[in-house]
């Protein structure tokens, strides 16, 4: 877990993925991220998990919000819907809730999770909707030309904190252990095996999933969370850590000078769905 | 006393008292059984805007044989439980009206604050012991409203039996012993009523006959809306509770789950208008309810819906703004913001029933209306409007189309989905999520056909005109009326241009005036976006001067038909939280139709 | 602490508080508040710490939202702002930051805070806003007649959740905790006087103070979070609890079938204003 | 050969080529070194919507003696740095205008492909080694912009020592090196420029003198709006980033810490708006800025400020709509949601300046009338405006009020402050947070004047009639031109009703009409809300017809006209996300200046 490796391109596996079934996941569109970006071993893995866990695109839906995370849909050959900065966990609960057999996906950046989208994440995961999370966490925005975010850290300078940023940044996986989310994981997209095996296992998760994925931003971040400092920060959780036991994992999250990979925290309860269909039979059998 | 009637058709009756009286369920159990009777009912009642507290509630009921459209000005019986709070309503009893009060009140009241000091000479008052009968029915003071009722039906000889049926229905899931107390004091206060001077001689006239085909119901705007939905079939609804359209979502949470539906309550109004763009792109019938302040939020995830074009319903029950502004009181007011709130050239579909029975059909409507058009729909009511009851007759067949959407064929070998077509209808066939092959993705960035981002100059002329001509189309919607004239036909003097809860009032001051000689028609307009410009013109051509009564300050309707169709109108404006009063219509009618034909500068 | 005394109510201690000075803080509007409302002791807290902090009421905004709780600042005679349903908040950052030396009190329901509030909460507790936050935590929607709140606990029936409530109560101490409050608090209407020194010790805090109150309905929830089950399940925090130990404080936190009243957590860091102050000092020091 | 210019009084250069070309750069330097000189300038440029990637950037700079007010149609130099992007532009250059192009391409380039192929007959093409000097002058292709630079410069025999100046000044910050690879990729340029044919005879004039009296600077409108802030003392900022207004926040960020200001970057637009009206109610000059989706966000917060009557200033820059739209093209179709997108009767102040010199008027005077009427102000620009460049003459003097409150004296003993105090200018004088005896609450409920709820009839009447009346008064503000006619003066056979950026264009046609003898007046319409009824009136008075063009679909200002004065006018609408083309303009004025005199139905 230690030995990190270095950042894969698409281009180079070209060969092993059409012999895969992946590229059956991939749109027509080429991402137009910057070169280097790590969001292109997400994109990667995202498909490599559908075809490995052979989810038909037509069942599988990508909601984004907006930032340079949130154009992923547009590169995978599924659903759909790119819709508001912070508003890609309502419009995915609109979603499932409608139409259950979906497999839905939700991607996008740390602001649009946790400084517009804010108000969203706690109750998507306390009601253990069916969705997975996958949260691209550069610690900027990248879209709008690096400013600060969410989890920026103290002193980092940018377009709106040009004499460092003075807010602490948020620790986003003790949140959504503290919202009661089911499944809380991390990954690193520089450790592309990984991360793999975690977006595959988060999907396969039955209620709400949230995979935080560390991302270096290549062009707005020279200084804090690039691949060099992410490379060296990174470790795995402790072999003997309790996965079920959610004041391990929350011991674990408070480490946010070493982040760890893997995944802190599973419960099996029921889902936003199931609770609907007991308020239907309840309805039906008269109270 | 030329002017009593003899046989009373149309009776008003005025419940008056403080929240703690029963105030509103004595109300509601007169209105109850006058509609189970069979007459047409009109019912709005008054809060107080606390939820608990002393403050004044009026309950008023219409009772009529023919079908009327507001109440009436004056009410013919004021019934008082608590003197303070209706003496200064004395003066909406009409001459030879009853007025009823607590002959033994509790406490000792001070000198000028008895209902009887203050009744106007050709008034006849009744007072009544509804405390001691009260007390002597069920050994407390509690019932002293449903004494009040009974004094009335007795008053006027209306069938005992009906009282003690919708008395039973009212407190079916309670003890026995409460449906009996309130029947003993119904009947104390019954045959106090019988054996007084009978207020119009003849009673009160038996209730017209039905047709079989149709069910009659008494409810609310908000339960017709809730009725409309479900006779739609709606599949998920989401939503945030705001007064006064929060018993819309209260009563499909309990109506829904049994049909199979799914409802929610979000943790916001953002999240539930983004919840039913979400089901909406799945092909789900979806909707939303709220009032003003919940859809100042809506405003920039409706714009998604309109560039993104996926068809969702919003219901939209407006109170007195701005802000948090008056909740509890009615108003007009959201109108600028559902049309012309949204960042960028997005039009909207904004339907406004002017009715009970057009909530019914306008929320069934905009389901189809928003599938076929993919687009958002708002339904705009107010607080008068989704409190008011009337005796509504529901078809017994479903009147609502089930899909109305235009779907795309698989593409053939090779060919990719083009969500965002560009077709001479202006509407893109469509996919949802599960069909093979169609995957696509839906976007609030300007688009090309295939849906992906696009900004060159001839995308974005060539969507906007696809979005904006789209929605023009749907004036012509088979299955609605968008707008509608009444009264004289041909030219006259005084046209009356009207939206919403207000176009009942404006309708009897239109057949008021016709009486006095006045030539003169109204306009209801259903469709408030996009505009039926033509219906509009051909009204305005035919009229002398055009009058626009508003419950707004700013006459926000008149400036939308202004700023459409670049022609004047005359304003009435009235912000008073409560409907409109007929006479001020009126008044306003008589000082156009005695001025000059020509009054150029019309449009302040 | 277990013995948790009954509500008491203004018209009791008239008396002793016209002696005390406390009425100054009191506006000409008498409460508009059901009869036995928890609410009622709470304003008469809040009077009593000002009074005791010897706080000029012209120094003290108190902000609030919409709700039954919400209404809360025209009872006292403070300067106040009665905001926007889950605005209180932000408004409050926008007095603090233009105004340092003014005392910010901010007052709301559960729902107000958590659902549509919910974006605003974790950014105040990590930037260390210099205000105190106070919850009335009734577990329901009292102003608009009873729906169910984030907090209302499972299978509650109300207007909106009539088969009973589905969705999984969320658990705020947890949440304050991990969105880096620097004091965190819980006490009860149902025993003014340890409410009354926690709205004392939380004003007095320098920097983000979040005090729990729970607080019954009377009028809205008949069985659940009643003066009686409340009453039963109330405790104190243990005597060795360590409230510079965040862990400490979550584990206790978790225990919500039988809440502590004290003071979880608490710990001194540089403020929002502080943060601003420096960035003055090294835009003007000419970095 | 007639239409050559002798001596060239107004030159406009497009620099055209892809993101990783400098295209942006290379006009970056070419207008401030112009600027510098003291000629006026025009500059705006265009980007593709990602962040990285290969879209088109095009870097256009207008060069005058005399003030202007648009870019022109035609450009007198395009400059390519990438041929497939700058082929589609050759059109827009004139008759012996000159096309400069890579001779030497890195790549054999396809059949067609190059830009000697496309040239039109009479434009003189210069084909330069952009690659090669750069290699020869720093060994990489990196400087190929700064090359083309150099050879414009040479061209005109431009003064090298001012351009020297200016990289010097560009790279302040950089190792040495940096500065002198530069200018010795410029020297190179320069030196084969000037010794090859010259395009125009007699070279480009001196620049016209200075007053000494103002500072002369370039700048963008968003640097404008954040130098009127800070010129009118602003105190405390809270924003949110968004395309094309974050950089208004970013300017803002640096320099008012230096001031004692405070800026703080909030977690959305919502709590942005909501910290200004916190800060607003402390007498804090507070401010956000935002574009159409976060505007959206803000509706609500702002019906807040309006009915709890608190200061405070949001700055909108318009993208193109709806939704997200185009975030880097621009548009005028914000302006229903600013004027109209707010629950209920709230009317708001919106002023929209016309030129980067009105940026910072607009942004310093909105601080004044926000605290002189108490009430949220939106000032109102384009992404065409915030990002274009102009030569401004400010003041040396600070121009604005730093206090404009009306302020409320300690009342009596025994009598409370009365917040909302209905008086006879219907402002309220003012307390706030600190002064003793003043303690109020405000609120976004309907109150009295104590600010206490209050949901009375003539209640809402009064406090509804106060607000409005309030903002009437507005128009006649001392030191804000609301509204301002140019061109002929009297009866006119068009007349040009305009708002924001797209003045600039309207005011250029409207000059070049009149040259062909049309009668004609353009109107600037700087307060949109509430609207100088008068003035507009009066100049529709002295026009036959009244064109408005609009860079938006629906004709948002010509309804907002039309509403309010219930009279027509012609719309002429584009929606290209470019700056409207001034034959446009010019086009459809000959069209109604054509026409039969009365046109009846011009809504339409
Ligand atoms: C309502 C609204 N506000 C602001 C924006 C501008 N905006 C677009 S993306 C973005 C932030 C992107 O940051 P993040 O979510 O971290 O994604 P990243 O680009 O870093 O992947 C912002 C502020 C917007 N599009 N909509
Ligand atoms: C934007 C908006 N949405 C909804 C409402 C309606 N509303 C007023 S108070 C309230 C909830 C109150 O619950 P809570 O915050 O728990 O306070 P309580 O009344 O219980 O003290 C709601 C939904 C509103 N005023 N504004
Ligand atoms: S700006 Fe940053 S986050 Fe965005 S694509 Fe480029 S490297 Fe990735
Ligand atoms: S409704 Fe509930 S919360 Fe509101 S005042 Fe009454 S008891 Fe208190
Ligand atoms: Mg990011
Ligand atoms: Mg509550």
């Amino acid at each position: 877990m230690t030995n990190i490796g270095a950042p894969v391109y698409l281009e180079e596996k070209l060969e092993e993925i059409s012999r895969s079934g992946r590229l059956d996941y991939r749109s027509k569109s080429l991402p137009t991220w910057c070169p280097g970006c790590g969001y292109f071993s997400i994109v990667e893995s995202v498909t490599a998990a559908l075809n490995r866990l052979e989810i038909d695109p037509c069942e599988t839906t990508v909601v984004s919000g907006i930032g340079c995370a949130s154009r992923f849909p547009f590169f995978v050959n599924t659903y759909g819907v790119h819709s508001l900065h912070g508003r890609a966990l309502p419009v995915a609960t609109g979603i499932k809730v409608a139409k259950e057999d979906q497999t839905v996906i939700v991607v996008g950046g740390d602001g649009d999770a946790f400084a517009i989208g804010g108000a969203h994440i706690p109750h998507a995961a306390r009601r253990n909707i069916d969705i997975t999370y996958i949260l691209f966490d550069n610690g900027i925005y990248g879209l709008t030309k690096g400013q600060a975010s969410p989890t920026s850290v103290l002193g980092f300078k940018t377009g709106t904190s040009p004499f460092g940023n003075q807010d602490r940044p948020l620790n986003p996986l003790m949140m959504l252990l503290s919202h009661g989310a089911s499944w809380v994981g991390q990954a690193y997209a520089g450790n592309p095996g990984h991360l793999s095996e975690m977006i595959c296992q988060a999907i396969a998760h039955r209620g709400f999933s949230y995979l935080h994925v560390l991302s270096p931003c290549v062009t707005f971040d020279k200084t804090t969370k690039t691949y060099k400092n992410l490379g060296m920060m990174v470790r795995g959780l402790p072999d003997d850590h309790d996965q079920s036991d959610v004041m391990a994992a929350m011991h674990e999250a408070q480490k946010t000078e070493q982040p760890a990979l893997g995944l802190f925290y599973t419960e099996n309860r029921p889902t936003l769905g199931d609770g609907l269909n007991e308020i239907s039979r309840r309805s039906q059998a008269g109270s | 006393m030329a002017n009593r009637p003899q046989i009373l058709t149309d009776m008003q009756v005025s419940f008056c008292g403080s929240a703690g009286d029963g105030t509103i369920a004595a109300g509601d159990i007169f209105k109850r059984a006058m509609a189970e009777a069979g007459y047409q009912i009109i019912a709005f009642d008054v809060y107080p805007p606390e939820i608990r507290g002393f403050g004044k509630c009026i309950a008023r009921t219409r009772v009529t044989f023919d079908q009327v459209y507001s109440l009436k000005p004056q009410s013919d019986v004021l019934l008082s439980l608590d003197d303070s709070h209706a003496i200064p309503h004395v003066g909406e009893v009409r001459d030879y009206g009853a007025v009823i009060y607590e002959d033994r009140p509790m406490a000792t009241v001070e000198e000028g604050e008895h209902m009887s000091g203050h009744l106007k000479p050709a008034q006849l008052p009744y007072g009544v012991s509804f405390r001691e009968l009260s007390e002597r029915a069920t050994s407390g003071a509690r019932f002293r409203n449903i004494v009040a009722v009974g004094f009335i039906a007795g008053l006027y000889g209306l069938p005992r039996d009906l009282f003690h049926r919708t008395i039973g229905r009212k407190f079916a899931g309670k003890p026995a012993e409460v449906t009996e107390s309130n029947i003993a004091a119904f009947d104390l206060g019954y045959d106090d009523g019988a054996k007084t001077f009978q207020v119009d001689i003849n009673g009160f006239g038996p209730p017209p006959k039905r047709k079989k085909s149709e069910k009659v119901l008494m409810m609310h705007g908000n339960s017709a809306v809730a009725r409309g939905c479900l006779s739609a079939k709606i599949d998920t609804f989401f939503g945030y509770p705001i007064t006064p359209a929060t018993s819309i979502m209260e009563i499909l949470a309990k109506e829904m789950p049994k049909r199979g539906g799914r409802l929610l309550q979000t943790e916001d109004e953002i999240s539930a208008v983004a919840a039913i763009v979400g089901a909406g792109f799945t092909g789900s019938r979806s909707a939303t309810s709220t009032s003003g302040p919940g859809l100042a939020l809506m405003t920039e995830v409706m714009g998604l819906g309109s560039i993104a074009e996926v068809p969702c319903v919003i219901f939209v029950s407006q109170r007195g703004g701005p802000s948090t502004g008056m909740p509890t009181k009615t108003e007009q007011s959201d109108l600028n913001l559902a049309v012309r709130g949204v960042a960028g050239d997005a039009q909207r579909i904004v339907l406004a029933p002017t009715n009970v029975e057009g909530c019914f059909k306008c929320a069934g409507i905009a389901f189809e209306i928003a599938e076929k058009y993919q687009t958002p729909v708002i339904v705009l009511l107010d607080l008068y409007l989704s409190n008011r009851y009337e005796a509504v007759a529901l078809p017994n067949k479903n009147p609502f189309k089930l899909d109305a959407t235009k779907w795309a064929k698989k593409p053939g070998k090779g060919d990719a989905y083009q969500r965002y077509k560009l077709t001479p209808d202006f509407i893109s066939p469509r996919a949802i999520p599960g069909q093979q092959g169609m995957q696509h993705t839906i976007t609030g960035l300007e688009h090309n056909e295939l849906g992906r981002p696009n900004d060159q100059p001839a995308m974005h002329e060539a969507m906007s005109h696809k979005r904006h001509e789209k929605l023009k189309t749907a004036i012509n919607y088979p299955n609605l009326t968008t707008s509608k004239r009444f009264g004289d036909k041909g030219r006259v003097r005084v046209g009356v241009l009207s939206w919403g809860s207000t176009f009942g009032e404006c309708l009897e001051a239109m057949i008021t005036v016709r009486k006095q000689g006045i030539t003169c028609s109204a306009m209801k307009v259903v469709m408030i976006s996009p505009l039926p410009v033509d219906e509009i013109s051909r009204f305005m051509d035919d009229c002398d001067v055009v009058l626009v009564p508003e419950l707004n300050y700013e006459g926000q309707f008149a400036s939308i038909v202004m700023g459409t169709l670049g022609r004047p109108v005359h304003r009435l404006n009235r912000v008073t939280g409560t409907p409109m009063a007929v006479n001020d219509i009126i008044e306003e009618i008589q000082i156009l139709a005695a001025d000059k034909p020509k009054r150029r500068k019309a449009a302040e």
